[in-house]
């Protein structure tokens, strides 16, 4: 190990329910073999995900309690504490999620002591950047994970079986929100034998929902394109309308999934208690945007509720229910995004590739992001 | 009489006419309509033969064709779909006669060479056996004559002397022979035909027919050499070809060499007293077959059994749905409440294989609609379709409510073998007349269906 | 026409109904048969020509019948076929 | 309703954590439909299962208080207790589970008030008496359950995925004992998208495994076929070395789900703490006979423990976790074991019946069953 | 010179050996021995020309033979494969004008009766039309001349003058034409063949040389009648009637009528100036030919992606995996990380059709096979094997690593039309040499290519 | 041989031709056109009949070269499909 080596430090993280890590020891390796850089870990940093702390050793990282202390290059799943920030080396560069517009303190903090950050959320839905995309590869553990809590809930069969006993019908499953994690959620209940049925507002993803086997609900509403692939707000009207023409097949499912979302937005609210309580007794609810406002109304995140004999089940970082697997893609993203950060050995951002460009938020005292800039300055700096 | 060059037109666009119908009778698309091609092309050369030609005795040549279409017509009007074979026969065996009488005559009368009067003596001989043979496989069929092979001691030295006999009355006959000789031809081909068709067994005569079929088209084609018409070659030449394939493709759809069944009588009567075969018979057949019944149903219900898991067979069968459905047919999936070795067992299989959940049908209301189906198709499947459970008590099956799949116009079975299910008692509707099994492993002969369906 | 002309016709004739026949299933062998025997019915032609030709009394009869038993096969074997290939037909 | 009309009593079930009946709703219009009998329901009878008082009322049954006395006719899913038996009318027929070797005192009871009693486990394994198998139809139940909690719990994927953030390889579950359980649950495992492998001694096993699309482990041990399609008890060598040899298999696998029993035996032991220990930390073991002795050392029935970082669950009525589905499967093999006793509106069993013999344990003041008889006769009466 | 019955004999075998190469050549699986069959027809019918019928002249005769034969065999050995299509022009044109040389001969030292004239013109026009054009044809190929379509003004009238003054003359020949019209046939003749040719699409260019292997069958069974020699008939019209189909067939491949082929360029010049077409280059291909790619392959990698998840097409594709597999072809599944539209798209379908997972292979361990495969088959992807990937910086793809299909000897794209994917950016490897594409449907192109993959 | 009977023998060869190459793939289309084009050599037994014939000089020389050009098309055409038909053979 070299004086010049960059320093990656990956911290344990201390938010309350997050037991994922942002690199598992087989990225470190990557890392360490291919980028040449040097790792430490916190000691503990993988426990509640099932790496302990003789697997990072082993791939050659150091596990110290000062791991953070004048680290370059700070990786976490989680955003870092103002704390964590200021322990880092001067203009090091730091990468999580950082949703601005709840952190606005922290992006402060990185602005004014000169860190260079990126938002795993801001990465591009651009094809080249699918190996940085965290948003997919969590969304992905989401939607399964939805789809089999709905299937292990529900108090029936998901699938259609005839026996001599009598037939059992298959359970019907409606997946509002077909991103990646409907998607997953939607190919997941299917492969049960649920009948599965789901609704997007994207142009695209009546195409989609079909690929993936399961029937596209029409609305005969206009499609909500947004940027990026990505949806646009429904106007209250709109979504009113929606609401009501959902209403019918809320009512006659007996698991709903919802995963809607649109970016730097609220989470829409797709159903409402009346609609839910419409729904058959022993019925499930499943809404995977409860911690960004929800889908449901009513749904709390980690809680299971009950609404009138129906079930409301509110995610709280579904992806940390399956922690290993969830971090060893979010550290496959990371140390993706890592790799395009250092150039022969050193950290050199290179801010005008599309990809760092849109997902670096601040960077040399500045903030780059435009929407949190804006909100910045709507706060008065 | 060698017609002038625009009869000898007429004849060989008579020729094309059944080249074309022969083309058309091969796919069961074309068929009605190849065959209405080759009656145009009949119908065409009689008019050339009585308008153009205009042969002497026109009245009487007239009456003649009005008497024996009549007959022909009639006949074939008549006739029940169940004897159709032993029709076929009998026409086979006139038209025979017919061509042996126009060489015998010849002889007889005309002045022809030695090289012509050979080929009339063969033309008399295979025409006069083509129609006495036809006549005994129509009595055995009609049942006028017992369906056994008619075994007797030296059977075959008998019938080797009349073969040498005849051949030598045919081959003295051109080269010098007495005109009597000509009658006596006649008669020993006649009994020769007989001899021959006697020792074949029941079973085996529709191959027979086949046979007597290809000679009377050589009959044919043999006088038309002795009269110097193309037409009456190409004609006899097409059905004696045909004819010959056929009867192999025949043989090798029962397994068995055409010899086999031909002269497996006179190799010491080993096929007399083994009744075992028939004990219990079932009809097999190949998947071209149960292809073309599935191909021009309007219905098809698919009962799947054990046997389709334990081929894994799931993914062939929607598949074969799938392109029964493309033809506009009705299919749907009998799923009986015990099929399989667990509850929900066709379910998990078919639901693997994307099978629409609306296509399958519970035992309760399927049941009422295999009356209307025109094939059962029994995929793996033995005891959940077993009538012992409705009419053997006693049986472990006996009180056990099953797939009414014995309603159904035609049943087909896909199994290995005849072995029994998990209950272990054997199942009836194997042997019912209206069942045809495909043997073999489910999942490969869903396959060649798939293949044959396609090809249709 | 000389004898390897007509030999030529001959084999030909059989190439055509060789390949037109081969690969056909085995459920419309019965209806084949009796298609291809209506065909041989032809041979009316060459009654025909016997029974115009015929001298003796005898001769003339036998031709007549003769002519008589091609139109039995000719006409009775189409009919047939027919009535064996409404099995097939396929609804619209 | 004219006097002569056959009376059948629901009780309310009593047993902890029994939360199915034994006649839903449909059941009941089925009998009072084709049989004509006349049907009397416990207030509450259905209540946990999903089943209101006002639908039994609907079909025409009596919901009452009083229901059993005085009944000819006492269908339950659990035993009846001896004071439920005696308010019923003199020559009655109780029709349940009737586990006879844990219920002697019961059993004692029905003899000398000389009712007549069927116990549905004892019903014949023959085709036609399927209809009536409520061990097939709880177990297939059961088989879900236990391949979806398996699923459920395993902070793992079941499918193989294959993404930009990096391949999942695919969950191993191995099934032990392949029954009608072991079946349905590798069929639901395999639905999932694990690799699954399962292991049985009946001989048609290696078949019906295949059948339902898994590998076969193959032990190379001779096979163990009791009567009725059951399996032979393991001597005891034979056990151990089955233990033995599947041992690198269950230390493999990522889940394991054991279903093995014999009748009238306690479950076998085919999982040994070591090799549970042997097993990745997070695995997980679902042992659904763990109520009657348990296949995997350890598990208790009703609670999930750790067992040095895999978590081994024990099954306790798990049919009761789909109540509603499970009831009214075992309410149809009810009500067909009804119509076979009822003769023109009359309770008449017709015990040369090869299926009522079968599963008749007492009858006009005699013990009917064999083997209870022996057991009681060795206690002394 | 009408050889005894024994040379007919021999001759009639000959006619048979070529009807069976023909069949042969009809199936890869027989087409090489069918070949060797025709060969040993030709010798045997040398072999008889020479030795039993002795002509006179047989030295000359025989250098003549020797020269032409080895010209025939050294060129038909030296040319590269690419150039086969041009040396059979030659080598048809050559046979046209030996045709036409034994009429014209006849016609000016024969005694032909006025039937036999007529049709000795008629071999000598189609004769010389077929040399001069398979030579023009010829020049076009071999890039001798400019592969674009010659087109004048008033092309059309100047072939129809043309076309009229040849008939004229061969017309007036048989009727009492002096002798010089043969000469003037034979260059009218030849000069109507270059003007058929001259505005023919270079594309097309194989069309008409089979349309000119047609007329060179015809010259050939025209000149057999003109001789009386019934082999030259047989083979003659056997090669017209095949070459006549084979022009039709290839036409329907390419999906235009044969007369637009032809005569498309008269028709106002309107294939002149439209150079679009070749702007950016596709292959398409039918069912048939994928199928033989496929089915005659070593090894095969799958590249599924999203199209084939629309198409829903996975059990198909399973099949078709399976079909071959049953062939002994090494078959996988190239899996790119980002196919389909969620995580892990691919894996879902492929699981519901059961495909083993031993059979996926990802990314990075499958790149380096391509190159040892001989179809990389990509159904329905399109971005995760675009090589802009690697060579276009800017693209929304640049530096996402692909699939390498790029290297296999051959890619087969399955999709429906030219359409980009996700990413919106245009697929150089659609226009590779080595790239065919299956226009359609991915489940019914997949279904078409397991049907044909059967029959081969 | 008269006319009709040629005619015959032209008809039953045109269907025997157009029954066998039917349905062909088009990826033999070369190769069968170069096959049937080796066929059409044949005509080299006209030429050398031509060329016995034959009178004048000219004429002797014309049939010489015509059998030249016929034996190239035979030999040529015979040995080039076999070349384009190794393509297809079947691994083992
Ligand atoms: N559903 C349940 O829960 C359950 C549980 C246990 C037992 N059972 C019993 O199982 C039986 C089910 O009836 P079933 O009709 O589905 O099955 P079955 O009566 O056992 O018959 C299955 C048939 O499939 C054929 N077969 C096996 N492998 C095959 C292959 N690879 N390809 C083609 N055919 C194959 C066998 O004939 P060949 O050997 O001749 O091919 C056999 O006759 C009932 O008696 C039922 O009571 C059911
Ligand atoms: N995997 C993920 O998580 C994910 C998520 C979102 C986006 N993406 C992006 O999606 C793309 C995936 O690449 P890809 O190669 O799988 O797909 P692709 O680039 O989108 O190409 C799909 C191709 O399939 C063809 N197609 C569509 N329907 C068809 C049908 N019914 N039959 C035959 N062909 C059909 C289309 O061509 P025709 O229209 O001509 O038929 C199209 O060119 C990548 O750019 C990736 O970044 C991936
Ligand atoms: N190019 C790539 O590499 C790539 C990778 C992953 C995802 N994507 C694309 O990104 C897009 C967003 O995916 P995501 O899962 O992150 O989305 P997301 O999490 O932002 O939203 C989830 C889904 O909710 C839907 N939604 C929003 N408002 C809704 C409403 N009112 N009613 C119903 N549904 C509503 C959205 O359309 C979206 O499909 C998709 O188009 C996806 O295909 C692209
Ligand atoms: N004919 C019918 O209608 C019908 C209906 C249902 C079930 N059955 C048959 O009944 C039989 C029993 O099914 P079940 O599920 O009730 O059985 P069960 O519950 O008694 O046992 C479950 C499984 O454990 C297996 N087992 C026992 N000891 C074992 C050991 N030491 N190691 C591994 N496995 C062991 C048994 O073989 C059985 O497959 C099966 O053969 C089934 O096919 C028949």
């Amino acid at each position: 190990m070299s004086a010049v080596q960059v320093v990656v430090a990956v911290p344990r993280e201390t938010r309350e329910h997050e037991r994922r890590v942002a690199l598992v020891p087989a990225a470190v390796g990557k890392l360490t073999g291919l980028a040449g850089l040097q790792v430490r870990v916190e000691p503990g940093a993988g426990a509640a995900a099932g790496f302990d702390d003789a697997g990072y050793a082993k791939v050659g990282a150091t596990v110290s309690g000062e791991a953070l202390d004048e680290a370059q290059l700070l990786v976490g799943v989680q955003p870092p504490t103002p704390e964590q920030v200021k322990r880092l080396a001067e203009g090091a560069v730091t990468i999580s999620y950082l949703p601005t517009g709840a952190e606005l303190p922290l992006v402060r903090a990185l602005r004014d002591t000169g860190r260079t950050s990126f938002a795993m959320e801001l990465v591009p839905r651009i094809s080249r950047a699918q190996g940085m995309d965290a948003l997919s590869s969590q969304a992905m553990v989401a939607g399964y994970r939805a789809a089999l809590i709905a299937a292990e809930r529900l108090p029936r069969f998901f699938p259609l079986l005839m026996t001599a006993a009598g037939t059992v019908p298959p359970a019907r499953v409606l997946v509002l929100g077909a991103g990646v994690a409907g998607l997953q959620a939607i190919a997941t209940a299917r492969r049960l034998g649920a009948l599965v049925s789901a609704y997007d507002v994207r142009a695209a993803a009546a195409e989609e929902v079909r690929s993936v086997g399961a029937d596209f609900v029409e609305l005969d509403l206009p499609p909500l394109e947004g940027t990026g692939g990505y949806a646009r707000e429904a106007g209250a009207e709109r979504a009113a309308r929606q609401r009501e023409l959902l209403a019918p097949h809320v009512a006659a499912a007996d698991a709903l999934i919802t995963t809607a979302a649109v970016p730097g937005r609220p989470a829409p609210l797709l159903v409402t208690e009346e609609m839910v309580a419409a729904m058959k007794p022993g019925s499930v609810v499943i809404d995977l945007a409860a911690e960004s406002g929800g889908n449901v109304a009513g749904a709390r995140p980690g809680e299971a509720i009950d609404v009138g004999g129906v079930m409301v089940w509110g995610g709280r970082n579904v992806p940390s229910q399956l922690p290993g697997q969830a971090s060893a893609l979010y550290a496959t993203n990371v140390a993706n995004l890592v790799q395009l950060l250092v150039v022969d050995g050193a950290l050199a951002p290179d801010l005008s590739d599309e990809v760092l460009a849109g997902c670096c938020v601040t960077h040399a005292g500045e903030v780059r992001h435009a929407p949190t800039r804006e909100l910045l300055e709507k706060e008065g700096g | 009489m060698t017609g002038d060059s625009g009869t000898a037109l007429a004849y060989l666009l008579v020729a094309v006419c059944f080249i074309v119908a022969l083309k058309g009778l091969s796919s069961p698309r074309t068929a009605r309509v190849g065959n209405a091609v080759g009656a145009a092309g009949a119908v065409l050369a009689v008019v050339v033969i009585l308008l153009v030609e205009r042969p002497d005795r026109l009245l009487a040549v007239l009456a003649a064709m009005v008497v024996g279409g009549a007959v022909g017509a009639v006949a074939a009007r008549r006739v029940v779909m169940t004897a159709m074979p032993q029709m076929v026969a009998v026409f086979n065996g006139v038209g025979g006669a017919a061509g042996a009488t126009i060489a015998a005559l010849e002889m007889v009368e005309g002045t022809p060479d030695t090289g012509r009067l050979a080929v009339a003596a063969f033309t008399v001989l295979i025409g006069a056996v083509a129609f006495s043979g036809s006549m005994v496989a129509f009595a055995r069929l009609q049942e006028l004559m017992s369906g056994r092979p008619l075994i007797y001691p030296g059977a075959r030295w008998v019938f080797g002397l009349a073969l040498a006999a005849t051949v030598a009355a045919g081959v003295w006959l051109p080269w010098g022979g007495p005109t009597w000789l000509v009658g006596a031809l006649v008669g020993l081909s006649l009994g020769l035909g007989v001899l021959f068709v006697l020792p074949v067994g029941g079973a085996d005569v529709p191959i027979v027919i086949s046979l007597l079929n290809a000679f009377s088209g050589i009959t044919v084609a043999a006088s038309g050499y002795v009269l110097e018409n193309t037409l009456l070659i190409v004609a006899g030449t097409l059905v004696g070809a045909s004819g010959t394939l056929l009867t192999r493709l025949m043989a090798k759809a029962m397994g068995r060499p055409v010899t086999n069944i031909l002269f497996g009588a006179f190799a010491g009567g080993s096929t007399l007293g083994g009744g075992a075969e028939t004990d219990r018979p079932v009809r097999s057949a190949s998947a071209e077959d149960v292809a073309i019944l599935l191909g021009y149903a309007r219905k098809v219900i698919m009962a799947p059994g054990y046997g389709l898991a334990v081929a894994q067979a799931q993914h062939a069968l929607r598949d074969l749905a799938g392109e029964l459905e493309r033809r506009g047919i009705e299919v749907s999936y009998a799923i009986h409440p015990v099929a399989g070795r667990m509850p929900g067992h066709m379910n998990v299989l078919l639901a693997e294989a994307d099978v629409p959940y609306d296509k399958l049908k519970e035992m309760d209301s399927v049941n009422p609609e295999f009356k209307t189906a025109d094939v059962a198709l029994v995929v793996g499947a033995n005891d959940v379709v077993n009538p012992a459970a409705r009419s053997a008590p006693g049986s472990p099956i006996y009180g056990m409510p099953i797939l009414a799949a014995d309603e159904a116009k035609s049943i087909v079975f896909l199994k290995r073998s005849l072995r029994p299910g998990f209950a272990g008692i054997e199942n009836e509707l194997l042997h019912d007349p209206k069942t045809t099994l495909l043997f073999g492993d489910a999942k490969d002969s869903l396959g060649k269906l798939v293949t044959s369906v396609k090809s249709l | 026409m000389d004898g390897v002309a007509l030999l030529t016709v001959f084999v030909l004739a059989a190439f055509v109904g060789y390949e037109v026949i081969s690969k056909v299933s085995s459920t419309l062998h019965t209806p084949l048969m009796s298609g291809s025997n209506a065909i041989s019915g032809i041979v009316l032609v060459g009654t025909v020509i016997i029974a115009s030709v015929a001298e003796s009394a005898v001769a003339v009869t036998l031709a007549l019948v003769a002519v008589a038993l091609a139109s039995v096969n000719l006409v009775g074997g189409f009919l047939v076929t027919d009535r064996m290939l409404q099995m097939f037909r396929r609804r619209s």
